[in-house]
Formats: structure tokens, C-alpha cells, sequence
């Protein structure tokens, strides 16, 4: 009998102590938030800036369980294996409870098998690849605290497809194109799914495909062999050095019209970092982009934004500068109902947040996630863990998957899709007759 | 036995058993750290072999250390090969197949040589990308590919494991007379040819053995990591942590690449919590250039000439 | 085709010119400038910072590249190269290193993303089905006429054929009188200013972007093969294979 | 007031001397010759006068001690030096060699060209063919043309006549003395053919293994049987 006890009493010892020292390890020291992501590209320190904020606010508000919110930040320098050696970093150096990524999909990709092996809550708030939502779907139970803050890139297409035939086929009266691409995956990755597409869908048949290596610096002969198609318009997908596209269009004033998906031109620096040479061609931005109408709260981020970081750049926060803010906010909102960062507790209560934020009564941005097993309708797919995105007007169920954004000749910028968002008209540059 | 080598095996044993016993001491975080310079030091080691040792500047090291990696990870991810098996694939490919690009290459000499193998790690960055995107996984490379184990302590254990291996073959290849023959080609090819010695074979030698150590490296790194991507391994910083761990700890010696590789990590490592952005490299950079400017012979030679010139002055006052 | 060969055409000379920098310095040093390409960016943004972002007049910029040029060279050849006289690899090696810190410098100063400089002269020009801009014209007649001046130089001045001379045969310059040097000096400091003149060139083409430290290396080095001791129209070919470089990739269907 | 004095002359590769104690003494218009077996220091000698080697001991040029002078100064003060291997430019033009000679005498140019062109008429033929692909006379020629280009008032030729035929020998030989005698160049020259030197040179060394063995003229050579066993077989 005594010895029966005195097994039951070590038994209650150890639960105390297991429970104590989790208990400190997540909560006495306070709460840590790890950034990774390129502290030198625009969209890295977007991301960096916008958690930064909503953790001031967070701690201005008492921070996380009466402890202040700790950041600390890892370069990754948009290299492979500095992004690793970043991750293992921010958790075993750190010990992080909660990383906040601004990598793009090569780093991304990178760093997942440590993600996997540490079970860190990890929320990215750029790599859009459509592979990452795949492998949420294959390994959900390794893969189950990843969540992607940005809609992937197959949302991108159905919008696109949309676009093409409201306003190209149907305004424009345009019924060829030739598609431009880069030899990258995000590239093949676009095409694959504009092409096949635009025909059945929009009407616009596509004559030629032409595929450049990114380091191409000359694009003339490129773009010689698209006008010789003769399409009606030229259908770019850059993400890589894509003011170097764009400003040769400009300056090559390519007798075609131009659009598609041009990463540089998601910020206000595109503007500086062509010299004013990039004007006349329009892109699919995610939300919200340089020239979209912001909701008043997104606008008070933005002025938060500017007043603190006004004069360097970017100064003005690109897409994942508020995919980071609000995403901070939805991890600790989820993390109080989880009761920390548990790797298996926060997930269920971050697939449970919803921000709708509302202009003019409407729904007009929303930071919400798909579940597990929820169809989208359009594509007839899921995407657990991605954002809610919504690609079918009157796109009242969730944020706008992406916009179409206009780059006018005299560096104004507009949105011009869908027409709930739009800003201004679609319009060819001036040397296009 | 003679006595100096009595005493250096003594050293190793002595190196070793520190070692073993870190994980007792430093956190998980720095074990990280040492990880990864233990495959610098692997991949340092092979490039000195050849280049260290016959004065033939290899820039394409990424090169012969990609073709491991990516024979391994494909191997194992897309054919779901077992990782036994997969990684001596991988060792042989990159000896033979890095043998057979770098055969007319050995013919030239000096900085023909180094410009001809530069070209090789642009090639490779570029073929990757084209050739079989559905292998290779194109630009953005392959995610998930199996490990050998996990945490930081086994695979702490492991690369040091693999390192301390080849580091010990390779000091005890280097002490062969082939060794000192390939020391002799860098000091003068001319006369080692005039002796009688096919320079030509040795070289080849020399650049088998690196290569096949490049090629077990790049296997192992490929499932630690865990994943790979062409901008990862062909890439100018890569080659730079490479060739100047080798030098900068001391060329031509087994110690230097592995100091020069331990301290290059940790000294970049050290910088993060202080410069978290690019102003880490400008500084990691720098150090590099002022040590290297400062001790071209290496921080090995560094620490003997220091340690000498005190036991000088000890002996002095005594 | 047309448009290929007419910017085959008009680009060889500028790109012999780059090559022909990075060759000089391996004549006439014997050392594998590693660090060219970052002559080439740093070019680029002293144009794009002084021109574009502070306004100032085009042609005063490219003088300033031209003298800051000169200088930045001949203090590397001061620090870097002259106390490592003698080592052929510790002076490649560091010029790796440093190429390196450069690089680390750009994005420090300049962020990562890549700048568009703005053409000299603006304006197209279109023959049949090719388009070819005014900026691509006056580069091409500019270097043309930067190669013909080099070319003289080096052929016709006492100092051009020194460093001639130490590239062939640096006993036999030495024993004429000669201070290889001064020579290595020199070369040093007018290769920073070819850089830099190449650089304000080429800005039509080529972006501001520090990602180029790396790959110019390659390419200035591959192009520069043919003419390692001889200045003369070997160079040229360094032109056509550069070019090709360039758009090798894209000269086949890559679908 | 002799032009060139050595004394006392050691010279080092490394630790290895390669020359050892060397005394010599060159008036002008004087030639003068050393001869000596491969390896007996020969070059090594002319390379000291130059500055090209580690050496102790005097060289005094014209009164001037040159120990401490670059290469560059020596040879702008007035030595000029044709080396065994002649290290011309292979890739450039006869003419290219000759003005790369120029380069410390700048202003005497076309003087000095008339003189190796008269004294060396082939040179003048052959003015645009590269060096690299002519015969071993012509190159020669162009390594002494190279080296008078610099107005020197000394000139150091290391074995003229080596892999020269006989018959260009002589010619070699008629175009020094010539030299000699209209301009008075004071001359030092360096053989193993030893009839070549005697019959050119006023005063002679006999250099072996770094020491000077020997000196004298040509007829007190010739009656030494040492030398004659040494360098003309038997007799």
C-alpha cells in the first residue's frame, strides 16, 4: 500500500513540474516573435514593419498575458541556406514561439523541413506557391501550424481569366495574345493555368509562347518576336528583376499593348527604381496594392505605417506589410484561446480567426482561413491554411484574390479590376495606336 | 611509429573527445552552428586537397558538391531510393561525372584553370534549371527530402562524425608520398614533372579524391538540410565561404580549412543578434579580407608564430 | 534574325570593351580581377544616384564615375594588390573577398532591387522589323570610338606599349626601363575607368543591380579569352560570344 | 675613370650564392668578355649590374654605386642589357620591340633607330614581322636593337652568339666591333664560345662555379694551358 502512494504522490510531482516548466518556458519569460525574411528587399521590411506595429499595439495594450511581446528578427538575404540556418536560429537559438516569415518561395521551401522538425507556428506572408498548400493537404499533420497570409498563386489566374474577358475581349475587342514568361517556376507555374483558361473562358486565343531566362537585360529581340505574331496584346509574367522588362517596354515603346503579372510594379518604389520608365503597363496585384481604396482600419495602419517609417524605404507598405499586421493580430488573438503557441492548440483556434474589414458597409478585405476539406467552387479545389480568398464577384465572401492595378504614364497608379475595387480605367500607353 | 606522429594522433584524440563532449555544454542553437561549419569544413577540405595543395584554383567546387547533392536528393525524393543507397549513388556520379567535365580543364594552367572551372558552377546553375525541371524541381528547388535524423545533437554528431572521417583519412593520405608529390606541384610543377612523376596522374588523383569527398559532402548536406534549390549551392557566396575557409585558416594543411570553416560560421553567427541585416556581411566580409590581407598563410600559422614567439620569450627569461 | 544581328552587331564593341578591361588586368598583372563586375555595378550606381536621383547633368556624372573610378582602382591596387605582390592567388582570392563586400555595401546603401538607368539619348528607331534605339546607337558609336582610342594608346603611346610589354614579357620591360609597377598601377586605375565609362554606357542594358557582382565575373572572363596578350581584334571576339551569353538562353524555344 | 667597377660581388638565389667575390673593372670604349661553362654564373653576373638579383658587395656605374637603384633607374642611367633569352615581345612588331626600348630615351628615338637600322639592315626589312615568329639571329638583332634604343652608355650582352651558324657569327661579331669603334660604347659581354670572345674582346674573365678563375687579354689566355685544357681540349 505505501508503496502504491508513494508512486501516486511521484506521479503528481512530476505532472506539477512538467506543468510548471512548460508553463515557464511559454509564458514567464514572456512571449517571443521571430521574423525571418529579406531585410533588404522592399518586401521583406514591409513584412518586418507591419508585425512590428501590430506588436506595439499589442504590447501598448499589455502584451500577451500581462507579459510585452518579444521581436527579434533573422536575415535571410533571399538565400537558400542563410534562410535554414535563419529558422534554426530564431527556434533553438531564440527559442521562438511564433515565426512571422517575409520569404519568398525558394526560401520558403527552404526552411519548411525545419519547420516540420520544430513544430513552430508559422505564418508567411508572401510565398504564394500553390506546392506549400499541396503539402498541407498531403502531410497535414506535420504540416498543420503553416499558414499562408497571401492567396496562392492559382487564385492569381481565375481573376486573370476574368479580367481577360471583361475588359480585353469584351471592351477591347482583343482576341489574341502572346504570353511572356519567365523561365521560373512561378512563371510556368501562371501560364500553365492562364492558358489554359483564357481560350475556353475569354474568347482570346493564344498565339505564341515565349520563354526568357530571367538574366535576360535585352529584351529587344524578345519583344521583336512577340509583335511579329501579331497578337492584339502581350501578356507578361515577371517576378524576378521585372522593372527590367517593364522598362524596356517603355523605352523600346513596344507597339503592343502590355499587361499581366509584374512583381516590381506591386510597390511605390517602382516608381524611383525605373527613373519614371515603367509607365503604361498594368498588373494582377495581390490586395491591397499601390492605387487600392483602403477601409479606414487598413488606412490607419497605413498612417501608422508612414509616420514611422515614412523616409526610408518602402515607404509606403506593400500587400505583405498588411498580411503581417493583421496576421500578427489573428496569432495572438488565437494563441489567447489556444493557450499559447502549442503546435497542435493554435492551429484549430488560427483557423477559427476572421477579420472583415468593411467600407461603406461593405465587406472589402478579409483575413480569414480556408479549412480543411472547404472546396472553392470555382477551382474545385481546397486550400487549408491559405486565406480566404474570394474569386467570383460580387466578392462579398472574402478578400479580392488579387486586383488588376494600372500604371499610367505620369506614375499614377489606379485599380482597374474588378469593378467593385476599381479605381480608374484600363488604358494602352501612348505609342500604341 | 615516430614521435611527431605519436603526438599529433594525440592531439586528434584529444580533438575528438572535446568535441564529443560539447554537446554537454553549448546550447542547441550553437550545436546549429557547429553543424554547419563541420560541412563547410567538409567541402573546405576538398578544395584543398586540390586546390590548396597543387596551387590549381578551383572556383567550381559548387559545382562537383551540387552534382552530390542533387544526384542524392533526386534519388531519394523522386524514386524514393533508400538514403543507403542513394548517397554512395551520388559519391560515384559526382567522381566520375565531375572526372570527366574537369579532365580538359586539368590541362590548363593557373588562372585558366580557375576561369574554365568558374564557368562550370554558371553552367551548372543554368542546366538545373532547364534540364528536367520535373527532377530537379527547376528554380525553386526540392522540399522534403528525407533526413538522416533529426535534432541537433544526432546530427550534430553525424556531421562531425563524416567530418572528423575525412579529415583524418585525408591527413593520413596527405602524410603518403603522394601527399607531398601534389605539395611538390604546387610549389613547382616543372621540377616535380622533371623528377619523372606524371603530374597529369597526380592531379587526376588529387582531383578524384576531392571530388569524391565534395560529392559526400553535398550528399550528406543535401539530407540535413533537408531540401535544395540551385540559387542555394551555385552561387558566388558559396564558393567564397568555400575557398576562403580553406585559406584563411591555412592552405595546404588538414587543421586550416577545418579552423577556417569554424570560424567563418561562428564569426557570421556571432554578428547576427548584433547586425541582423546586410551589415553582417559587409563586417563578416571585411574581417575576411583584413585577416586574409593581413596572414595569407592562414590563422593556423597565425596561432603557431604566436605561440612560438611566447615560448621564445618564455625560454628567454627563464 | 534582323534584329539579332543588328544588336549583334552594334553590342560587340561595347561588350569587347568589358572584356577587354578584365584582360588587360590579367595581361598585364596576371591576376584574375575577380572583383570587375563590381567596377561594372558600381558604375551604374554612381550614374543612377548622381544623375537620376539627385538630378545633376548627365555628362557631368560620367566624369565623376570616370575620376572616382580612377581612384577607387588605384587605391585597391595601393591596399589590396601591392602588398600581396608576388602571390597571384592571395590577390585573386581577395578580390573574390571583395567583391563580396562590395556587394554587401550596394544593398546596404541601395536595397536589392534592381535600378533602371536612364538611356542617354532617347528615342527608337525602326528598320523593317527591328527596332533598335538611339541610346543602343550612341553606345555602340561611343565604345566603338573608346576601343579605337584604347587601341591607340596602346599601340602607339610609350605607356601603352609598357603595359604591352609587361604582359608579354616582364623581364624584357623590365630590362628596358621599365616599372612594372607603375604599370600595374596605371593599368589599375584606367581599368576602374573603363569600367565605369562601360558602365555609363551600357546603361541602356544593363540594370543597376548587385546580383551582377557575381555573373560579370563570368562573363567578362569568358569573353575576354582570345585576347589575353595581344590588343588587337581578338578582343572582338570576346564581343560576339558575350552577346550570345546573353541570349543564349532565349535563342532556343525554352517551352 | 672606368664606366662599370665591381667589387667584391656576391650574389644569392635564396641561401645558394651564385656568385662569389667578382672584382671587375670596365673603361670606356672597352669590350670586354666573361667567359664560362652553363651554370658558371654568367647571366647571373649581368643580372647583378641590373638589379634583377640579391647581391652584396659594390657596382659602381659611372662613379654611382647602383646597389640600392631599381632596374628601371640602372637602365635609365645608361645600361642597356640584351639577356640570353632575348624576353622580347613575342606578339608585337619588330618595330613595337624596339620602341618598348625607347621608353627611358625618349627624346633620342630616331637617332638611335637609324643606328640599329644601319647596323642592322634586316631589322629594317623585317620592321613589321612579330617578333615571335622570327629566326633566332633576327631575334638577336632585335634584343641588342632593343637594348641600344635605350642611348646606353654600357651594354651588356649575355652570349651573344648562342644557337647563332657560324657564319651569322662572324657577322655578329663585325657588327660589335663596328659599334664599338663608331661610337665608342663601352661593351660587356658574356660567352661560352671562346674564339667569339677573343677575337672581340680586349680583356677577358674566366668564370667558373661563381668565381673568376682567370683574367687577362686574349694572347695571355691563349698561353695559359690551363684554359687551353679546359676550353680547347687536348693541346
Amino acid at each position: 500500500m505505501p508503496n502504491k502512494i508513494t508512486k501516486k504522490l511521484k506521479r503528481f510531482a512530476c505532472l506539477i513540474a512538467v506543468t510548471a516548466f512548460t508553463a515557464s518556458s511559454a509564458y514567464a519569460d514572456g512571449v517571443k516573435v521571430g521574423f525571418i525574411g529579406s531585410l533588404s528587399s522592399d518586401a521583406g521590411l514591409s513584412a518586418l514593419r507591419g508585425a512590428q506595429i501590430a506588436i506595439d499595439e499589442l504590447n501598448a495594450a499589455g502584451g500577451f498575458n500581462g507579459e510585452p511581446i518579444e521581436y527579434v528578427k533573422a536575415d535571410t538575404r533571399e538565400d537558400v541556406t542563410e534562410g535554414i540556418k535563419a529558422y534554426e536560429y530564431l527556434a533553438e537559438s531564440e527559442e521562438v514561439d511564433f515565426i512571422l516569415s517575409g520569404s519568398i518561395d525558394d526560401v520558403s521551401l527552404g526552411w519548411l523541413p525545419r519547420m516540420k522538425e520544430f513544430r513552430i507556428p508559422t505564418l508567411d506572408t508572401w510565398t504564394s506557391y500553390i506546392g506549400i498548400i499541396d503539402m498541407v493537404i498531403e502531410d497535414y499533420e506535420g504540416m498543420k501550424t503553416y499558414f499562408m497570409n497571401v492567396a496562392s498563386d492559382e487564385a492569381l489566374a481565375t481573376l486573370y481569366v476574368d479580367f481577360g474577358r471583361d475588359i480585353l475581349a469584351k471592351k477591347m475587342g482583343w482576341d489574341s495574345v502572346v504570353i511572356l514568361h519567365e523561365d521560373t517556376a512561378f512563371g510556368g507555374a501562371i501560364n500553365g493555368l492562364v492558358s489554359e483558361l483564357l481560350a475556353p473562358e475569354s474568347g482570346i486565343e493564344v498565339l505564341d509562347t515565349i520563354v526568357y531566362d530571367t538574366a535576360t537585360v535585352d529584351f529587344s529581340p524578345i519583344f521583336n518576336r512577340a509583335v511579329d505574331t501579331g497578337a492584339d496584346f502581350i501578356y507578361l509574367i515577371s517576378s524576378v528583376n521585372s522593372q527590367v522588362v517593364s522598362s524596356q517596354y517603355t523605352k523600346l515603346q513596344v507597339p503592343k499593348a502590355m499587361t499581366g503579372v509584374n512583381v516590381a510594379a506591386l510597390g511605390q518604389e517602382y516608381w524611383e527604381d525605373t527613373g519614371g520608365e515603367g509607365g503604361g503597363i498594368s498588373t494582377l496585384s495581390p490586395v491591397p496594392s499601390v492605387g487600392f481604396a483602403l477601409d479606414p482600419a487598413s488606412q490607419e495602419f497605413v498612417n501608422t505605417y508612414t509616420a514611422k517609417y515614412g523616409d526610408s524605404r518602402p515607404r509606403f507598405p506593400h500587400f505583405n506589410g498588411f498580411n503581417a499586421y493583421w496576421g500578427i493580430k489573428q496569432a495572438f488573438a488565437a494563441a489567447k484561446d489556444a493557450g499559447g503557441f502549442d503546435p497542435d492548440a493554435w492551429p484549430q483556434e488560427m483557423l477559427k480567426q476572421d477579420i472583415k474589414l468593411e467600407k461603406d458597409g461593405e465587406i472589402w478585405l478579409r483575413y480569414g482561413f480556408w479549412q480543411p476539406g472547404e472546396v472553392e467552387e470555382r477551382t474545385g479545389r481546397t486550400y487549408p491554411h491559405n486565406i480566404k480568398f474570394d474569386i467570383t464577384p460580387p466578392y462579398d465572401n472574402g478578400a479580392p484574390s488579387m486586383v488588376v492595378i494600372q500604371w499610367y504614364e505620369n506614375g499614377e497608379t489606379a485599380v482597374i479590376y474588378p469593378p467593385k475595387y476599381a479605381t480608374g480605367e484600363f488604358a494602352v500607353p501612348s505609342w500604341v495606336k | 611509429m615516430t614521435n611527431p606522429t605519436k603526438k599529433y594522433l594525440l592531439l586528434w584524440a584529444i580533438f575528438i573527445a572535446v568535441m564529443l563532449l560539447l554537446p554537454e555544454f553549448v546550447s542547441k542553437g550553437t550545436l546549429r552552428t557547429i553543424i554547419f561549419a563541420n560541412f563547410l569544413a567538409i567541402f573546405a577540405i576538398s578544395w584543398d586537397v586540390l586546390s590548396g595543395r597543387t596551387g590549381y584554383i578551383s572556383f567550381g567546387h559548387p559545382f562537383l558538391i551540387g552534382i552530390g547533392a542533387y544526384t542524392s536528393a533526386i534519388l531519394s525524393y523522386r524514386f524514393d531510393m533508400p538514403i543507403e543507397l542513394s548517397i554512395p549513388l551520388a559519391v560515384l556520379t559526382t567522381t566520375i561525372g565531375g572526372t570527366l567535365f574537369f579532365l580538359p580543364a586539368l590541362r590548363l594552367k593557373g588562372s585558366y584553370f580557375a576561369l574554365v572551372t568558374l564557368a562550370f558552377m554558371e553552367l551548372m546553375y543554368q542546366l538545373v534549371q532547364v534540364i528536367r525541371p520535373d527532377l530537379t524541381g527547376g528554380t525553386r528547388g526540392m522540399s522534403g527530402i528525407e533526413t538522416i535524423t533529426r535534432g541537433a545533437v544526432n546530427n550534430y554528431y553525424l556531421s562531425f562524425a563524416l567530418m572528423v572521417t575525412i579529415a583524418i583519412s585525408m591527413w593520413l593520405l596527405m602524410r603518403t608520398r603522394f601527399g607531398s608529390a601534389l605539395s611538390a606541384i604546387g610549389m613547382n610543377e616543372e621540377s616535380v614533372r622533371g623528377s619523372g612523376l606524371s603530374t597529369t596522374k597526380l592531379k587526376l588523383a588529387a582531383f578524384m579524391t576531392s571530388a569524391f569527398i565534395a560529392g559526400l559532402g553535398g550528399a550528406f548536406y543535401v539530407h540535413y538540410l533537408g531540401s535544395i534549390a540551385p540559387r542555394a549551392l551555385f552561387d558566388i557566396n558559396f564558393l567564397f565561404t568555400i575557398i576562403v575557409s580553406a585559406l584563411i585558416g591555412g592552405a595546404a594543411t588538414i587543421i586550416g580549412p577545418m579552423f577556417g570553416a569554424l570560424f567563418l560560421t561562428i564569426l557570421l553567427e556571432a554578428l547576427r543578434p548584433i547586425l541582423p541585416g546586410v551589415e553582417r556581411y559587409l563586417i563578416y566580409g571585411s574581417i575576411a579580407l583584413i585577416v586574409y590581407m593581413f596572414k595569407p598563410q592562414g590563422l593556423v600559422v597565425l596561432v603557431l608564430d604566436t605561440l612560438d614567439k611566447l615560448r621564445s620569450i618564455i625560454s628567454s627569461r627563464s | 534574325m534582323l534584329q539579332i544581328l543588328i544588336q549583334g552587331l552594334l553590342l560587340s564593341g561595347l561588350y569587347a570593351l568589358i572584356a577587354v578591361g578584365f584582360t588587360l588586368i590579367f595581361s598585364v598583372g596576371r591576376v584574375l580581377n575577380l572583383a570587375y563586375g563590381a567596377y561594372l555595378v558600381i558604375g551604374g550606381y554612381v550614374y543612377f544616384y548622381f544623375a537620376q536621383s539627385l538630378g545633376l547633368p548627365k555628362p557631368l556624372v560620367m566624369a565623376m564615375a570616370v575620376v572616382c573610378g580612377c581612384l577607387v582602382g588605384v587605391l585597391k591596387y595601393r591596399l589590396i594588390v601591392k602588398p600581396l605582390k608576388g602571390n597571384h592567388v592571395a590577390v585573386e582570392i581577395s578580390t573574390l573577398i571583395l567583391a563580396v563586400v562590395i556587394q554587401a555595401g550596394i544593398v546596404l546603401l541601395f536595397k536589392d532591387s534592381p535600378k533602371i538607368l536612364h538611356p542617354i539619348v532617347s528615342g527608337v528607331w525602326r528598320v523593317g522589323g527591328a527596332t533598335i534605339t538611339f541610346n543602343i546607337l550612341t553606345a555602340a558609336v561611343s565604345s566603338w570610338l573608346i576601343f579605337g582610342g584604347l587601341y591607340l594608346f596602346v599601340r602607339k603611346t610609350h605607356t601603352g606599349r609598357a603595359m604591352e610589354a609587361v604582359s608579354m614579357d616582364t623581364k624584357g620591360a623590365v630590362i628596358s626601363g621599365i616599372r612594372p609597377d607603375r604599370i600595374n598601377l596605371i593599368t589599375w586605375g584606367y581599368i576602374w575607368r573603363l569600367g565605369c565609362n562601360c558602365r555609363g554606357i551600357f546603361c541602356e542594358l544593363y540594370p543597376a543591380f548587385p546580383g551582377y557582382v557575381g555573373c560579370a565575373v563570368n562573363h567578362c572572363g569568358c569573353g575576354g579569352y582570345r585576347g589575353w596578350y595581344r590588343f588587337d581584334l581578338g578582343y572582338l571576339a570576346g564581343g560576339p560570344y558575350y552577346w550570345i551569353h546573353g541570349n543564349y538562353f532565349n535563342l532556343f524555344d525554352r517551352r | 675613370m672606368s664606366v662599370l667597377e665591381i667589387n667584391q660581388l656576391s650574389a644569392f638565389y635564396g641561401k645558394a650564392r651564385a656568385l662569389n667575390d667578382i672584382s671587375i673593372k670596365l673603361d670606356k670604349g672597352e669590350i670586354m668578355a666573361v667567359i664560362g661553362a652553363n651554370g658558371a654564373g654568367k647571366s647571373t653576373l649581368l643580372d647583378s649590374i641590373v638589379g634583377l638579383t640579391r647581391t652584396t658587395g659594390d657596382i659602381r656605374f659611372e662613379g654611382q654605386l647602383l646597389n640600392e637603384c631599381s632596374a628601371a633607374d640602372i637602365v635609365n642611367s645608361g645600361v642597356g642589357y640584351a639577356t640570353e633569352r632575348f624576353n622580347l615581345f613575342p606578339y608585337m612588331s619588330v618595330y613595337d620591340n624596339l620602341m618598348v626600348g625607347a621608353y627611358t630615351a625618349r627624346d633620342d628615338v630616331e637617332q638611335n633607330l637609324e643606328l640599329v637600322y644601319d647596323l642592322f639592315p634586316r631589322l629594317k626589312e623585317r620592321e613589321t614581322q612579330e617578333t615571335g615568329t622570327q629566326s633566332g639571329g633576327e631575334r638577336q638583332m632585335v634584343s641588342l636593337g632593343r637594348a641600344l634604343m635605350s642611348s646606353p652608355k654600357l651594354l651588356l650582352i649575355d652570349e651573344p652568339t648562342i644557337g647563332l651558324a657560324p657564319k651569322v657569327c662572324l657577322d655578329m661579331a663585325a657588327a660589335l666591333r663596328d659599334l664599338n669603334q663608331s661610337t665608342s660604347l663601352t661593351i660587356l659581354i658574356t660567352e661560352q664560345n671562346v674564339n667569339f670572345a677573343m677575337s672581340l674582346a680586349q680583356n677577358l674573365h674566366v668564370l667558373e662555379t661563381g668565381m673568376i678563375r682567370m683574367s687577362g687579354t686574349p694572347e695571355e689566355l691563349k698561353a695559359n694551358p690551363d684554359l687551353n685544357k679546359a676550353y680547347f681540349g687536348s693541346s
